[in-house]
């Protein structure tokens, strides 16, 4: 490895991990798993940010933004949770692929 | 930042604030009055109509608010406060104050009677976050405020527990709009990796550098736009519409129907006029930068939206679901008013916003009312209804040719506003399909109208009697509706007045 | 009379009409029926008055200052929008010798159509509003000057004529109504297009010198008035006024309807209720001809010149083709429905002449049609009242039972058949000599003559189908007319003989139209 | 006596039966005696008629017109406004025959009180016979083609009512159809003829268009259409004479009353053709008159060779009608003018009254008409078989009659034509047609009066008919008498009514496209009084006269010997000769097959051919615009789903189309929100590939 | 191959490899502990980009919020009888393609894209700016984020509160 880690290095990171987060929430049928996937695209999207603005010399925007995007994120996953558990008292199970009656 | 420009600034989000005022005070009262809570409708109505009065007074301010002192282009605010702004608004808490209207004689709600705070509340929080939507000229506030929206809503759709349909509903919305924001998200951080700023006017400036990267930019932008695609519920990124407008409650699916759309919408435009416009030409045709192609996206966006809404009412026996098809269908109409790029088309979107959420909002109220009375939505039970119980028939049957676009209803007048603009771009072609679009929309349309008329009346036909004060209501609506129709200039001058984006 | 606004009366008296019957309540379907029997009649006098104080040296057509009972002022009124110009829309009413006729056969037949309504049993209350909500968009159509009211006008009767057909209707009402609305629809998106279009390609200079846009008609009729690169102004050397005219001509004639878009036609005569099949026959095909006679003609002059040949093909089809659908028909109703195809085919043909014996011919046919129609269709509802049968095989012999009526059905037939000294046979003349005159469809117009056989055909051989011959004993119980039909009948008899005897009644009063219209579409003004 | 008085008299008698129509139609249920009112009035217009024939003849020896404006038509910008007017024109012809029509008419109403009493629509009957007077009336008086066309066509409706008086029975129905449809096609013909007359000189009028004609103003300024236009309003004529080959209505006419069928399909109605090619005569180019005179001798010898087999009383007369409408018709076309309208007079006097005879005897045998079932009823009835002998004397061409007179012109006429140019045929048919003429008609009154009665059940019932109805025969029988109508009983020119009241007009045609006998010359020699057309044809008259009258008598005179030989006094075994000649007795029985010809033809084709259209706009036609209906429903048999939407108004490609699009996008609708997601992954990508700007 | 690059590709291989057991495992609880890792991989490479102060917020909210938030919600969504919470999954092939498709373009973008750089060294201290940044050039936004957590809150609360409700 001659080459020295640089923004793309981080950037690739990023990529790889907002992929895994979309394929974790298609494939998995666990609610919560699929939440696990957003939680990843987030993240995946926090480190773009950081490296922009640490390569880019954009001053501290990128990680403020990151800050929100975190806190958000806890926001969601609360409600998200709550929703999943309203879930499983309704359907007695979170099986996202089987909670279907809504279509057509 | 100092002060002077803080305190300007928060003049004028006036009504924003006003509104955050009153969510703290809807949730004190929440818990102070717990025992009867049958106060709190009236605080959230009236909360929103100070709000709408705020915003009356300051309706044709403008100006940015929040500037940013690190860069150099300081003057650009997040929020960009204009009349364009202020008409959206004012179309959200007009719908907003209806919704509550709604509420209040909601069977749904009312069995959730001691939560209905927290309803109120999230009615705020949807609110807020659409009015900073509306008004936002930052990326990143345009992602929390969509988040603020989008998490309220959520709840919202599954505000009825233990109806199953009601939680899926929640759970669908959820994840669905938990990605394409994720998606969103993304997107934004590629722009701002780009551009080093998430200032829509400093993008604007920035993207106009020759060594841009296309590819890039146009993945980030459509990744943004799958986030905003996701809130106006256009095609392709329409798919949760009809599940989750069939499960939540009717009041949450009309306000989504309208004010999110709205909002959306609103962000839409101002997004797209603020990024990637650089001048209005005398003619009022809009003068997009090279770098992304936003004609013939949209063009291909909206006649897909139309279509794909249209055709798939065709099958739906369940009216809320059907409307949530023809609210798709209309989200492709009113894209075609964007798709023109001229102050003509922006013009007709706004005239045709105002026509549908009268016409919508009323169609969704009678479907409301009936259900109150026998609990489903399907149009089989909707059969000789026309005799049983004439004036909401007759109102809903008001409200559906105006959807169609008949005249002499406003929906006519909508219509025929964005085809002027249509033929004015001479984009005659698109218009001849969205006209064909107009007859296949008649066949559902007028299939509930056959089911309530056309279909005797027997003894299982129910009898809805609603009380005066929707009696009333719904009257409004339905001669608000052929009155628009007949004489519209009141609108138009509005609609004319509200044209101006700030932008550069 | 001049500031009175009577044509506004004319025309929104019926909606007054209908406010009234939606007041009462509906047991009272007495009051009901006579409210629409006192509003249609009033309509009638209202024509009558219009008709007394005609003044028949004005031609109207193109020229505001000629058109009569004026009303105009501004409906729709946006001021100035940088790009746009201002947004101007009249409420602008007026008649000529063109639209004159039709108001005077829209007031008689909503009055005949009330008669015959009344023994509708069914939710009488909303029945009546639906028909006078009608009445008001028939009207409107034939006097509106201004195109966005026009269309406004021909929209409106969609949606009353959907629920008259669809819930007072046969049994297969729904299929016939929904088959209707949908063809109209279609129809009339294209005018809306056209519409627009030249609303974008034609100005209006206002009293201040401003130009601005505008749907009035008579200002659009003015090549004057037309923008360098409107796209539908002659000016514009790549124009699409030939694809408009297309457009604009196949909205009209599905109304009309012109083979091939008449199938509507016979499924919705055969489903609607008696009345309603009247007023479609009597009144709504009209507003296809007229249509082009109003709109097509003058604003598209050059093009009209260019296609007359073709018109008139499309009229000969209808002629013949009508008629010989109708001789194989086995619903006497059916059967009335293709013969009127076959005479709205004499109408195309008497405006494809494009000379002013023709096109009187077609207008005064356009009135002629309407009564002698409606009559028929008065004829099988009577039938159809008493046998509740319409099978033309399941008759024979009812002239020895019911004499009157078999009278008045002789009057109506001969009529339809073009016996001289009724009413069809003067228009049908004239349109015919009106179009004879003319070269290049001399031929056509040779072929078309052979109408006037398969017309005596099959009306004769229906007459005696169902009237002559051994009397079918199954019907020896059917009554007579009684006073109510008489009511009908013998007023529409009296215009057919009337107008058959004395036809300058009426062709005065479209002269001068005609021959400015005529002297426009080849002169210009 | 004033012009003015004159006009006002003919249009009092045109006006009168009318009136009486409007009266008996409304009042008649009422007051059943008000027949008589109708009867009185007619009378009334007989001498009214009477009065202006006389008064015409004495007082004016130029023609009477008046016209007033009906409507104006503007033909701008073409040529300035034109006037259609209704106008009426009495001349010499006119006069006499408002006399004709009204004496018949008059004499039939009478006849019918009793011959119709009993009828449940009595009055209903009188009512439509005034109808049908004051249209014929009409056809008469009138001075415009415009005029003359609407009557024509009123004619047409009165016959038609009268035709199917008895519209129980499905055959008079029938034949009432029959009639006006057959007339319909005719005036199709003459409606064009009109309309290129009228497209060329915007009027109407016959003298205006005549005038214009003869200014050498040809319509569409050629000969041929000249030609076309004499030809089309000629076929109206075929139509209404029952020319050859529209002469099939007539004889199935007789279904209707024989009072009618005497006063409309033998003496008046069916004339008008006759009258109406008078009328146009003076515009008849050479072409035109062949055409005209070859009909006329088709038509006659074609109904001449299927009267002799015919046994129904009526139906010989019909064809012995048809055949003599076609001598008229013949002797027009061979520019015989005054002899065609001189035939016309004495025909509707013989031949009305043999039909009231044959009236007379249908009455008196309860309406038995097959002449095989009658015989030996000169005993019964004399005054009847006298008339009817004389009537028939008469159509046979015996001298003293004025059947003689008249046809032996005619027969004249077509020798001159023949020799003068070259048609030799036409007189061949002219003469043939004499002698058959002259044997049916003997057979028939054999059959029906001598011999021994066949059907004697019948027989002793038979009885003389009472005065009513005989008077009119004798009155019709006197007027077949020679003394009538000139002093001489061998040459028709000496008297008054060839000599001095009517005279063939000029020819208008451009002298190139007339005969050359007609090209009038200079010099005149007077000869009579008159020159009809040229010297040269003056002359080949004179020649032809003796030669025409020995022939015709002689093939007359054998003819009738014939008919005794074969009927009276059985010499000839007339079975074992039908036996014989099969073929040709059944093609003449048959009618020459012409209506199973046209059934098979025109009318089957037709229909069949309107079948199949109803079934291509039944399908084709709903299926090509509004969609193929038969690919939605056999899709909706397959769904029941769909079923609903069929219902729904679906039923047709575009909606089939939209369905099935919908059906498959909603399929998308799949209800798992991780195949949205799917979904929203790839069309981002998708979208980004689309769009993607480089 | 500095320190620097040593420590990158440490953290950067535990997040990749912990990411792809969250996504893959069968076993839920697995997963959640490995989404653990992920998230302090996150956090490493955080402080590698001179994040002190996010990289500690990222470990107190993510694995003491968000993480125990999702075990919680693991635990109370299913019968716990033992260990190993197994999760089915669904299409497969459909994911792999879409997935792959994306990964393939983001690479393109990541590495072809002239990102907007240039050199500027690491601040010694972020928490000061941070806080200067939050309460001026974003205080809007900062305020929001309090709404929003509000209204989560309330949210939440009103989902997840159990109480009686007759179904209508």
């Amino acid at each position: 490895m001659t080459v020295n880690v640089g923004l793309t290095h981080f950037l690739i990171i990023s990529a790889i991990l907002f992929s895994l987060g979309i394929y974790g929430i298609i494939t998995r049928k666990n609610a919560v798993m699929v939440l696990m996937g957003i939680e990843l695209i987030l993240n995946s999207a926090n480190i773009n940010f950081v490296a922009f603005a640490r390569y880019g010399n954009f001053g501290f925007s990128g990680q403020i933004i990151a800050l929100f995007v975190i806190i958000l994120a806890a926001a969601e996953a609360a409600i998200a949770l709550a929703i999943v558990l309203n879930i499983y008292k309704t359907f007695s199970n979170v099986n996202v692929d089987e909670i279907d009656k809504l279509k057509e | 930042m100092e002060q002077t420009n803080l305190i300007q600034s928060l003049n004028l989000i006036l009504p924003e604030i006003v509104l955050t005022v009153f969510l703290v005070i809807l949730i004190l009262s929440d818990l102070i009055f717990h025992r009867n809570k049958s106060i709190i409708p009236y605080i959230a109505g009236a909360g929103i109509f100070i709000t709408g009065l705020f915003l009356i007074f300051q309706f044709y301010d403008n100006g940015f608010a929040f500037s940013q002192s690190v860069n150099a282009l300081r003057n650009y605010g997040m929020i960009a406060v204009d009349s364009f702004g202020s008409f959206f608004k004012v179309i959200v808490v007009i719908s907003s104050l209806l919704v509550v209207l709604f509420s209040f004689s909601s069977s749904e709600i009312k069995n959730t009677q001691d939560r209905i705070g927290e309803y109120y509340a999230l009615i705020y929080g949807m609110m807020i976050g659409m009015f900073f939507m509306i008004s936002a000229a930052d990326l990143i506030l345009i992602y929390l405020s969509m988040e603020l929206l989008s998490l309220s809503s959520y709840v919202l759709a599954g505000f009825i527990k233990l109806r199953d349909r009601n939680s899926e509903a929640a759970l669908k919305y959820l994840i669905y709009g938990a990605v394409s924001s994720g998606l969103m998200l993304f997107g934004i951080s590629l722009i701002y990796g780009m551009t080093g700023s998430t200032n829509l006017y400093i993008i604007n400036s920035l993207i106009q550098a020759p060594n841009i990267n296309l590819f890039t930019l146009s993945f980030a932008v459509i990744l943004i736009f799958a986030g905003i695609g996701y809130k106006i519920s256009s095609a392709p990124f329409h798919f949760w519409t009809p599940d989750v407008y069939e499960g939540a409650p009717i009041t949450i699916t009309a306000y989504l129907s309208i004010a999110s759309k709205a909002a959306g919408f609103a962000l839409l435009i101002r997004f797209i006029k603020t990024t990637f416009v650089t001048f209005v030409n005398s003619d009022g045709f809009w003068n997009l930068i090279g770098v992304f192609d936003w004609k013939s996206v949209l063009v291909v966006i909206s006649i897909l939206t139309m279509t794909l809404g249209n055709f798939s009412a065709l099958w739906q026996n369940n009216l809320k679901r059907m409307l949530a098809y023809s609210s798709i269908a209309h989200a492709g109409y009113i894209l075609l008013g964007l798709v023109v790029f001229s102050n003509q088309g922006l013009m007709a979107i706004l005239i045709y916003f105002v026509f549908y959420l009268i016409m919508n909002l009323g169609a969704f109220y009678v479907v409301m009312l009936i259900a109150n009375q026998i609990g489903s939505e399907e149009i089989d039970d909707y059969n000789g209804l026309g005799y049983t119980s004439p004036l909401l028939a007759v109102s809903l049957a008001i409200f559906l040719v105006s959807l169609t676009g008949i005249p002499p209803t406003a929906g006519f007048i909508g219509k025929l506003y964005l085809f002027i603009a249509l033929v004015d771009a001479k984009m005659i072609a698109v218009a001849v399909i969205a006209l064909l679009n107009t007859v296949v929309s008649l066949y559902y349309y007028i299939r509930v109208l056959k089911h309530m008329y056309l279909v005797k009346a027997d003894e299982n036909t129910p009898v809805i009697i609603p009380s005066l004060g929707n009696k009333v209501l719904v009257s409004i609506l339905a001669l608000a509706v052929l009155l628009f129709g007949v004489y519209f200039s009141p609108v138009i001058n509005l609609a004319k007045s509200c044209l101006i984006i700030i932008g550069l | 009379m001049s500031g009175f606004p009577i044509l506004s009366l004319i025309t929104f008296l019926p909606i007054l009409g209908m406010i009234i019957v939606l007041i009462l309540p509906k047991e009272q379907q007495k009051h009901i029926k006579y409210t629409t029997l006192i509003i249609t009649a009033i309509q009638v006098i209202l024509a009558i008055i219009l008709l007394a104080n005609y003044n028949y040296s004005a031609a109207g057509v193109y020229e505001e200052k000629s058109f009569q009972f004026i009303e105009k002022f501004r409906w729709i009124e946006i001021s100035e929008i940088s790009w746009l110009g201002k947004v101007k829309i009249d409420y602008f009413l007026g008649i000529d010798g063109i639209s004159m006729p039709m108001v005077l056969l829209t007031a008689i037949i909503s009055f005949i159509a009330t008669i015959s309504s009344w023994n509708i049993e069914k939710s009488v209350k909303g029945y009546f509003a639906l028909f006078l909500l009608l009445d008001t968009g028939m009207m409107g159509v034939f006097v509106a000057l201004d195109f966005f009211l026009f269309y406004i006008f021909w929209e409106l009767m969609l949606l009353p004529m959907y629920f008259l057909i669809g819930i007072w209707g046969g049994p297969r009402k729904e299929y016939a109504a929904i088959k209707f609305f949908i063809y109209t629809l279609f129809g009339s998106v294209f005018i809306l297009l056209v519409m627009i279009g030249l609303y974008f390609s034609a100005t209006e200079t206002l009293a201040d010198g401003t130009k601005v846009f505008t749907f009035n008609l008579l200002q659009l009729m003015n090549p004057n008035n037309y923008l360098q690169d409107g796209i539908l102004s002659p000016l514009n050397p790549h124009n699409l006024r030939f694809i408009a005219y297309l457009a604009l001509f196949v909205g009209f004639a599905i109304k009309i309807p012109m083979f091939p878009f008449h199938t509507w036609l016979p499924d919705a005569h055969v489903e609607a209720p008696t009345p309603i099949s009247v007023i479609l026959a009597g009144v709504l095909l009209k507003m296809g001809t007229y249509g082009i006679l109003r709109i097509s003609y003058p604003i598209f002059p050059e093009i009209t010149r260019q296609l007359m040949w073709w018109i008139a093909l499309f009229g000969m089809i209808n002629i013949i083709y009508g008629a010989l659908v109708a001789l194989a028909q086995k619903d006497f109703k059916k059967l009335i429905a293709y013969s009127s195809v076959s005479h709205m085919g004499y109408v195309l043909l008497g405006m494809a002449s494009l000379s002013s014996t023709g096109i009187t011919g077609a207008i005064f046919q356009m009135f002629n049609h309407g009564t002698i129609t409606a009559m028929l269709f008065l004829i099988v509802g009577v039938i159809y009242d008493r046998a509740h049968t319409r099978g033309l095989n399941d008759f024979g012999g009812l002239a020895a039972q019911m004499p009157v009526y078999t009278g008045f059905v002789t009057v109506a037939f001969f009529a339809a058949i073009g016996l001289p000294s009724l009413s069809g046979f003067i228009s049908e003349a004239l349109v015919f000599v009106g179009a004879f005159g003319v070269t290049n469809i001399r031929i056509i117009t040779m072929i078309s003559t052979l109408g006037i056989l398969l017309g005596a055909g099959y009306m004769l051989w229906t007459l005696q189908r169902i009237f002559f011959g051994p009397l079918n004993e199954k019907w020896s119980s059917l009554k007579d007319l009684e006073f109510r039909e008489y009511a009908m009948f013998a007023p529409l008899s009296a215009i057919i003989i009337f107008l058959g005897v004395y036809p300058s009644a009426m062709l005065n009063i479209m002269n001068t139209s005609v021959n400015t219209l005529v002297s426009f579409l080849f002169n210009g003004q | 006596m004033t012009e003015y008085l004159l006009v006002t008299l003919s249009i009092i008698t045109l006006f009168l039966p009318v009136f009486g129509f409007a009266t008996l139609i409304f009042f008649g249920k009422k007051f059943p005696k008000l027949y008589l009112f109708e009867v009185g009035i007619l009378f009334t217009a007989l001498i009214i008629s009477i009065l202006i024939l006389f008064a015409k003849l004495t007082y004016f020896d130029k023609d009477i017109v008046s016209s007033l404006t009906w409507f104006i038509l503007s033909n701008a910008p073409n040529t300035g406004t034109v006037n259609i007017e209704l106008g009426i024109k009495i001349d010499n012809i006119t006069a006499i025959m408002l006399f004709v029509v009204n004496l018949i008419s008059a004499l039939v109403h009478l006849y019918s009180i009793e011959y119709m009493r009993g009828d449940k629509r009595y009055t209903r009957y009188f009512a439509y016979l005034g109808l049908f007077t004051f249209s014929m009336l009409g056809i008469v008086l009138t001075h415009n083609l415009l005029m003359m066309y609407i009557f024509w066509e009123l004619v047409g409706l009165s016959s038609y009512l009268l035709i199917g008086f008895w519209f129980e029975k499905k055959s008079a129905a029938d034949a009432s159809k029959k009639a006006f449809i057959v007339n319909r096609v005719g005036d199709v013909g003459m409606f064009i003829g009109i309309l290129i007359l009228f497209t060329n000189y915007k009027t109407f009028t016959f003298d205006t268009i005549f005038h214009q004609i003869s200014i050498g103003n040809l319509p569409f300024g050629s000969e041929a259409w000249l030609t076309a236009a004499g030809i089309l309003v000629f076929m109206g004529a075929v139509g209404k004479s029952a020319q050859f080959p529209l002469h099939v209505w007539l004889p199935d006419a007789m279904e209707g009353p024989t009072p009618v069928s005497a006063l409309i399909h033998a003496a008046t109605m069916v004339a008008a053709g006759v009258y109406l090619v008078t009328r146009i005569f003076v515009m008849l180019t050479a072409d035109a008159m062949l055409v005209i005179a070859i009909v006329g001798a088709l038509t006659s010898f074609v109904a001449a060779t299927i009267a002799i087999t015919q046994n129904d009383i009526k139906k010989v007369l019909a064809y012995s009608t048809v055949s003599q409408l076609g001598y008229m018709i013949m002797s027009l076309g061979v520019g015989a003018y005054v002899f065609a309208f001189f035939h016309l007079v004495t025909h509707a006097f013989f031949k009305a009254c043999l039909f009231l005879g044959s009236g007379s005897v249908i009455h008196s045998m309860h309406h038995e008409q097959d002449i095989r079932n009658m015989g030996g009823l000169r005993k019964k009835m004399p005054i009847t078989y006298i008339t009817f002998l004389i009537s028939t004397l008469a159509i046979s061409g015996i001298p003293l009659t004025s059947g003689f007179l008249s046809k032996d012109g005619i027969l004249a006429g077509t020798l001159v034509f023949g020799k003068l140019t070259g048609h030799w045929l036409i007189p061949v048919f002219g003469f043939t047609v004499a002698a058959l003429t002259a044997f049916y008609m003997f057979r028939l009154l054999i059959l029906t009066f001598h011999g021994e009665p066949r059907d004697h059940h019948k027989f002793e019932h038979a009885h003389e008919s009472p005065l009513v109805m005989t008077a009119p025969l004798i009155v019709l029988a006197i007027l077949s008498i020679f003394i009538f109508y000139t002093p001489n009983p061998f040459s028709p020119d000496e008297g008054w009514f060839l000599k001095n009241w009517v005279k063939t007009p000029q020819q208008v045609t451009p002298v190139s496209s007339r005969f050359d006998f007609m090209k009038s010359e200079s010099k005149n020699i007077n000869i009579h009084g008159e020159i009809i057309h040229s010297e040269l044809y003056t002359e080949t008259l004179h020649w032809a006269h003796y030669p025409a009258m020995m022939l015709s008598i002689t093939l007359a005179g054998l003819g009738i010997l014939f008919a005794f030989m074969f009927y009276q006094w059985k010499k000839v075994n007339v079975d074992k000769l039908t036996e014989k000649i099969k073929p040709v007795y059944n093609f003449s029985l048959n009618k020459w097959y012409i209506d199973e010809l046209y059934d098979a033809t025109a009318v089957g084709q037709t229909l069949n051919f309107s079948k199949v259209l109803a079934w291509f706009d039944n399908n084709i036609i709903d299926g090509i615009v509004n969609g193929s209906a038969w690919i939605t429903k056999s899709f909706s048999n397959l769904s029941g789903l769909f079923d609903n939407y069929v219902v729904d108004g679906l039923v047709n490609f575009t909606a089939f189309f939209s369905g099935f699009v919908g059906f498959s996008l909603k399929k998308l609708q799949t209800g798992k929100v991780q195949t949205y997601i799917v979904f929203v992954v790839f069309s981002v990508i998708i979208l980004l590939l689309i769009f993607k700007p480089f | 191959m500095t320190y620097f690059d040593v420590i990158f590709y440490l953290f950067a291989l535990i997040t990749i490899i912990s990411a792809v057991i969250v996504v893959t495992t069968k076993n839920i609880v697995y997963s959640a502990y490995s989404l653990l890792l992920t998230l302090f991989g996150i956090s490493g490479i955080y402080v590698l980009l001179g994040a002190d102060f996010l990289a500690v917020v990222q470990i107190m909210i993510y694995v003491g919020g968000i993480l125990i938030l999702l075990l919680f919600g693991v635990m109370l969504t299913n019968k716990i009888t033992s260990v190993d919470i197994r999760t089915g999954t669904v299409h497969l092939l459909p994911a792999a393609i879409g997935v792959g498709l994306l990964l393939g373009v983001l690479w393109a973008v990541m590495i072809w894209t002239n990102w907007k750089t240039q050199p500027g060294e690491i601040p010694i201290t972020t928490i000061k700016n941070l806080g200067n940044l939050l309460i001026t050039d974003y205080i809007l936004i900062f305020e929001l984020l309090a709404v929003l957590l509000l209204v989560a809150l309330i949210g939440a609360a009103s989902i997840a509160r159990r109480e009686e409700e007759k179904i209508d």
